[in-house]
């Protein structure tokens, strides 16, 4: 689309902020950062600023899956309920029939590796009717997402399962080394994504399949092959994620996962990656992550009426990336 | 004394760190056809967006016939004084080619209402008129190259405006379609309209000009009559140095006995081209020539995988490819040049160092990892060896001017000493000097034993090929051994000559 | 700063006790949230400015921990989902501050109190009152709330066992809403064109139903008044005011008030009792209501959902009467 | 990604086949027709199609809003909140402060133009934002969503709003000639829209801008102007989407218009609008919107287990996708 707006003014700072772009939001962190100091005391204490973190992991893992589709230049909705449905599946393929589990009877330790594998397979069906039968990747993860919440919900009556693999709950309780175990995971995730991004031929085929995927495939880059990886991965990761919320809240609920896209959505782009793919990093989603629990955070401690809640959080969302466009001066898209 | 069509003066346009015009001007006679030359990066195209209202200037003036330019923002104003082929395209691929030919005049004068089927009648007219074989009822999308650039230049000159700027618009041409152009810009000119026209091949400029200006590095250096300019004259005033140009290459002829390093047996793709057969051996340059509908651009993509071939095969150095993929040409030792750079070539929003060495990633380092250290130093020496103008390795691809984009692509193909390159179109946008540079690149990787395919029309590019096939009709047609004359090529090209049917 | 030792609500009485809202659009939780500070006052709380978790189960983890943070001695909240907050439980446990949950009950257990009127009740007291006025013949139209939330859950699942069993006689079309007006109404314009002789309606939840409900049946020609033969008996749940005007002008028949004053004031009262170490046993308590131990210790004090109809929907003591005046 | 293969000869079969694209539903749709006679008598009768089609008027105009912003190649999220600020604004204004008023007491029978104007306004502002600000559309209204939602909700206090003005009721209920006035309301515009996009060049600036903005700028095409005008009427149209919903439903929900963008999304690119722009007619989002309604009207005719209701919804859309992939041939993106 700018291929002669590449031509407008906008250049001059172009070239030196080009990497800006993935500094964007540091400023605006920066921001909340004093002025949750102003709000609370407790705000920087390390416990608050942790417990941050710890919960946006599996919102961090959710982003860090589509981050990597929608650099590839495609879109995955239905990672919203791979989060509720893979750990759900996995849980009722274990649990006995009194704990609405569905009777199978699998064993406990399967739990980690049959979520993950479910993740996998939605991941696996998607690149199949997204390049096979190539149909439109919106509407294939949009179908994707009504069915397998349904089959969630058809599947569990609704039901909460709560009697988790040790396993599961282990993964949402454990502490290793003075931190939570998702903190650990999360983090070590997004540190392999962002250096594979970065410095490795599979990370860089991404970006330029976004960009221009005849281009890419004209390098001898196995177009396909590569987005069905990273559609596969995607639910991996977001099998992850609910495996990691499953542990922290202590069961399986019926709507896990449920309108968590559009955060997924929000913090992505917030953070700088292009829905057009082919632009923005890993580090900028974590950034938009890591807003996005600054704000509401700040909210809660600074015991905002509930009624305005929604206008404030909006408010200060436009505020901060305002801020990160005059600050970095460069156009969005 | 009648005022120029138009003028400019003390134009200047900063791109970043790149100074792109330093306080240019130019004017522009009324009802003549003025050449605007100079080198990759001169400046020529950010002139042409500042003369078309599409960029503003960070200084300087603008003027139509003596009155100053509208705002930018009135952008029908500008249409009325100005209509444009740019160097990038802007037919909008989503729409069909009878809606780009009149954009935004749809209704086809005055009012807004659009019949179609009358808009299809006279788009089917206007591409009659320059014998453009297009259903106007195809997508944009689907055109070929040749067949937008048509399409654009056929849109420009139907404006009716006094003033037209032509921007490289022979760059993707066939002689056919080239040689209607300029009839048609003479009978345009006879009728009092004004050109200007910037082309990297000066033979047209001395065909079809009466003054000319050259930039150099931003700069203005002069202005004159073509009349009594030498090409030599007018290449010294772009390169700012005083060698001729290049003679022709000193390779020796290639071992007749050598085996093959390419071999194409019994390709076919239906609907393209049937049953070719060609083997190139170490060393060797061969050329293939041929109109637009010649299948020449297919089968060039069918050797390097972008196409799958129905029928035949392809051997690198003895070893089958598998057909219809890239990956396995580029492992078996293929390096390419594809057509159409902005489709196929480069992955704007990358940095030139980026987009140089994506097909050789995976010897940036080990395990897939790559070393920015030497991704940064691979492209430094591209940038040096092919002279390419850029603000630095970690420059956008996108803010490279047209031909410094066509040299990235180019030291691409070269980057891993390929025993096979497949050019096509090699040198479209490229300046005389750079073209002597790439083709002496390509001498040399020939001299150490690769085998070399051009793809194109252009007869510079065909001069240094041992010899030359032209394609007719999906096949091979006849064959030229070096030393032909411009004219029997020519005529081979066009069909009439001795074609084999 | 200027705001050091603020945080926590300062003045005497027992605390601070923290109190987490579900949420901030839906008008019984609404009157929820009035009643809390009055409450807290006759009661002589400590109450840190309330949380407000948005309907989101994220939140009010995040809510709850930062109540802690700040020094809760007690915490009162209103899970919707509560399988969700096994973990939060648990965690608060060890730190041994206790939990009152108001309207919904922790799957696993381990709340100090459970407040709630019993909604297995309002499903059942629903299907009794359609059964007995349908005298256990025709066909009933039911908005389902969200079938992953235990309310919407509990509901159906009382109201369709309820129906099964006492009055196979009559249809029950169950519809999935979400919990939204829309759904409903497009639901029961699809039903009714189906079956123009449906002659029952069980919303279950008045504030988002009711409004949808009345203005299909009237722009479809289908709002009569009670006592025309024509006339399809509705019932609700919630007891918002505008519940009890169209009870009053006969549009719908009945509903079953949710006591969201009492729900406040005994939510508060059981989270002074806990701070100041007091224990509860099952059986009946002063305020007439039952203490019940549903399960592994868990004490449910189940308090009274009375059911309106035109006969009681001026009672001043109902709370859907003291809000707005 | 298909611009190779665009080279191929395909071409000719393509010609005819892309305004399928358009077309692209109706055997769907016609399948599902026959699918819902089978599974219930009443559902062919005139009665019951045309209660369908009252009920996805609303969403049928935010499709319409969404479907010119999305040709145009941006993007508007805020029109979910719209639907539910622009009438909620408008009657607290009028409505006294007894019935969760504002207690401003502006005349009755401003509520019509007074809503459709706050729609302007939300469309302007994020206009001005997206235009002149620079800044990505689609966080731009993202942040308008959360921030306009709470406004509404900080303004009414959460309540639903059940006092309208009678000119808000009537449209809701009232019926012309035989059908509800919704129906007129919105067949009346998306007639209009089909044509100035088909027929006038006002139209065509869409699909040119939506394609490539700098040619359609270097055309003569004020895009800035187009793009800003269709944010504008975007607004109106889901303000009066709003009004419409407020009129049939009795009240402003405080929740009005939740989650709605989601399916405006859906039946969008469904119906073959292209997220990238440039690509779908008003007519095919039409059919998406109008596909929708069966799939729901068909699943409430067969009284299917509230359980299952999720998984059988998304299982049928993700099957007349393909259904409708295979039988026009054409890919999908
Ligand atoms: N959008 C941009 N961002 C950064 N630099 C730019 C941009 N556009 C042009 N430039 C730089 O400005 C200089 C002049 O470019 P221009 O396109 O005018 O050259 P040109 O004379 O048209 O060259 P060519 O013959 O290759 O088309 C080049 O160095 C180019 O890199
Ligand atoms: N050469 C230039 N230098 C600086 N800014 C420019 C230049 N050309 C365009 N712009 C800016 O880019 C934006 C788009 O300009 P454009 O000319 O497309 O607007 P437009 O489509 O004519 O709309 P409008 O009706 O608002 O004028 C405007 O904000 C304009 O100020
Ligand atoms: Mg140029
Ligand atoms: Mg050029």
């Amino acid at each position: 689309m700018s291929e002669l707006s590449a031509q407008l003014p906008a250049a001059k700072p172009k070239l030196q902020l080009a990497r800006f772009r993935d500094l964007a939001l540091v400023p605006a962190i920066l921001v909340l950062l004093v002025v949750g100091f102003i709000v609370s005391p407790i705000f920087l204490t390390a416990g608050n600023l942790l417990d941050v973190v710890q919960q946006q992991t599996e919102l961090g893992l959710v982003v860090l899956a589509e981050a990597l589709i929608l650099i590839a230049g495609r879109i995955d909705l239905s990672l919203e309920s791979t989060v509720g449905f893979a750990p759900a599946l996995a849980v009722a393929l274990i649990v006995p029939a009194s704990s609405h589990g569905l009777g199978v009877g699998l064993p406990e330790w399967t739990a980690i590796p049959l979520c993950l594998l479910i993740g996998a397979l939605i991941g696996l069906v998607n690149g199949a009717l997204i390049l096979k039968l190539r149909l439109s990747g919106f509407v294939v993860t949009l179908g994707m997402l009504i069915t397998i919440r349904g089959v969630q919900l058809g599947a569990t009556g609704g039901q909460n399962l709560f009697d988790l693999p040790a396993s599961v709950s282990y993964l949402g309780s454990a502490t290793w080394l003075g931190l939570p175990a998702s903190v650990w995971i999360t983090g070590l995730l997004f540190a392999v994504g962002i250096v594979v991004l970065g410095f490795f031929r599979q990370g860089r085929a991404l970006y330029a399949i976004g960009g221009n995927s005849d281009a890419a495939r004209a390098a001898g880059i196995r177009v396909d092959r590569v987005v069905w990886t990273v559609l596969v991965l995607g639910g991996v990761l977001a099998a992850l994620a609910g495996l990691l919320m499953a542990g922290r809240l202590g069961s399986v609920a019926a709507a896990q996962g449920q309108n968590m896209i559009f955060t997924t959505f929000a913090a992505a782009v917030i953070g700088g990656v292009s829905l057009n793919g082919g632009k923005g990093t890993l580090f900028g989603a974590l950034c938009g992550v890591l807003m996005l629990g600054l704000v509401q955070n700040i909210l809660t401690l600074a015991h905002v009426s509930p009624f305005w809640y929604g206008a404030i959080n909006g408010g200060i969302i436009l505020v901060a990336l305002m801020l990160s466009r005059l600050t970095t001066g460069k156009a969005q898209d | 004394m009648t005022q120029p069509a138009a003028q400019a003066r003390d134009i200047s346009k900063r791109f970043g760190r790149t100074l792109a015009l330093d306080g240019v001007g130019i004017t522009v006679a009324e009802g003549s056809t003025h050449a605007l030359v100079g080198r990759n990066g001169a400046g020529k195209s950010t002139l042409v967006s500042v003369l078309t209202g599409l960029n503003r200037p960070d200084s300087g003036q603008v003027s139509f016939g003596g009155e100053p330019a509208p705002p930018v923002e009135d952008r029908e104003a500008w249409r009325r004084r100005v209509a444009c082929v740019y160097q990038k395209s802007t037919i909008i691929p989503t729409l069909t080619v009878a809606e780009n030919l009149f954009i935004n005049r749809q209704a086809l004068g005055g009012g807004s209402l659009i019949s179609w089927p009358r808009l299809r009648r006279r788009a089917a007219e206007l591409l009659d008129e320059y014998a453009v074989a297009v259903d106007p009822a195809a997508m944009a999308a689907d055109l070929t190259v040749e067949q937008r650039q048509l399409v654009e230049i056929a849109r420009a000159l139907s404006f009716g405006t006094r003033f037209i700027i032509l921007d490289e618009p022979t760059a993707q041409l066939d002689g056919p379609a080239i040689e209607r152009l300029f009839a048609r810009m003479s009978s345009l000119r006879e009728g009092g309209v004004t050109f200007l026209f910037i082309s990297h091949h000066l033979q047209e400029i001395f065909e079809i000009c009466q003054e000319v200006t050259v930039f150099r590095d931003a700069r203005h250096i002069l202005t004159s009559p073509v009349r009594g300019l030498s090409k030599e004259d007018l290449v010294e005033a772009m390169t700012g140095e005083a060698s001729g140009l290049r003679t022709e290459g000193n390779r020796s002829p290639v071992a007749e006995n050598l085996t093959p390093v390419l071999k194409v047996s019994g390709l076919g793709l239906p609907g393209q081209f049937q049953e070719v057969d060609l083997a190139i051996r170490p060393g060797e340059v061969v050329g293939i020539a041929g109109s637009a509908s010649s299948g020449k651009v297919a089968l060039g993509e069918a050797i390097v995988g972008l196409r799958k071939p129905v029928h035949g095969e392809v051997q690198v150095s003895g070893r089958r490819l598998r057909p219809g993929s890239v990956p396995a040409a580029l492992a078996g030792g293929i390096g390419f040049v594809p057509q159409d750079r902005h489709k196929e070539g480069l992955v704007a929003g990358l940095s030139v160092a980026e987009n140089a060495t994506l097909p050789i990633a995976h010897k940036l380092g080990r395990f897939g990892a790559i070393s920015p250290g030497r991704r940064r130093a691979v492209a430094e020496s591209m940038i040096t060896d092919l002279a390419i103008k850029t603000a630095g390795p970690e420059q956008d691809v996108a803010g490279l001017s047209g031909g410094n984009q066509q040299k990235v692509v180019m030291a691409r193909a070269l980057a891993d000493q390929p025993s096979v390159l497949v050019l096509i179109d090699p040198t479209a946008g490229v300046d005389v000097r750079s073209k002597e540079n790439l083709l002496d690149a390509v001498d040399r990787a020939a001299g150490s034993g690769t085998g070399v395919l051009v793809i194109s029309d252009e007869l510079d590019d065909l001069r240094p090929c041992d010899r030359v096939l032209v394609m007719w009709h999906g096949a091979v047609a006849a064959e030229f051994a070096a030393g032909w004359t411009d004219g029997e090529l020519v005529g081979a090209i066009e069909g009439i000559g001795e074609s084999s049917e | 700063a200027c705001n050091r030792g603020t945080d926590a609500a300062t003045g005497g009485g027992a605390g601070p006790v923290g109190i987490d809202l579900p949420r901030a659009d839906s008008d019984f939780w609404n009157s929820y949230a009035k009643y809390v500070p009055q409450q807290a006052k006759d009661l002589g709380i400590n109450l840190m400015p309330p949380t407000n978790s948005q309907n989101n189960v994220n939140t009010l983890v995040s809510n709850v921990q930062t109540l802690t943070n700040q020094g809760a001695k007690a915490v009162v909240m209103a899970p919707q989902d509560t399988g969700a907050i096994t973990t939060t439980l648990d965690r608060l446990n060890q730190k041994k501050i206790p939990v009152i949950t108001v309207d919904t009950r922790p799957d696993k257990g381990g709340a100090y109190m459970v407040v709630r009127a019993d909604n297995k009740a309002y499903g059942e007291k629903a299907c009794k009152y359609l059964g007995e006025q349908l005298k256990g013949k025709g066909k009933v139209v039911e908005f389902e709330g969200d079938l992953s939330s235990i309310n919407g859950r509990d509901r159906s699942q009382a109201f369709g066992d309820c129906m099964k069993q006492n009055y196979p006689g009559i249809t029950v079309f169950a519809e999935p809403t979400n919990w939204e007006g829309g759904k409903a109404s497009a639901a029961l314009q699809t039903d009714l064109t189906a079956n123009p002789d449906i002659n029952g309606i069980y919303m279950q939840a008045g504030g988002v139903f009711l409004a949808p409900t009345l203005q299909l049946l009237k722009s479809t020609n289908h709002l009569f008044p009670a006592g025309d033969p024509r006339h399809i008996t509705i019932i609700s749940n919630d007891g918002i005011p505008q519940e009890f005007e169209a009870i009053k002008q006969g549009q719908i028949d009945a509903t079953v008030s949710q006591p969201a004053d009492l729900y406040a004031k005994w939510a508060l009262y059981y989270a002074k009792a806990a701070v100041e170490g007091k224990s509860f046993k099952p059986g009946a308590t002063d305020h007439g209501s039952t203490i019940v131990d549903v399960g592994s210790g868990q004490l449910e004090d189940q308090l009274p959902a009375p059911l309106v109809t035109k006969d009681n929907v001026g009672d001043s003591s109902l709370w859907g009467n003291q809000i707005g005046k």
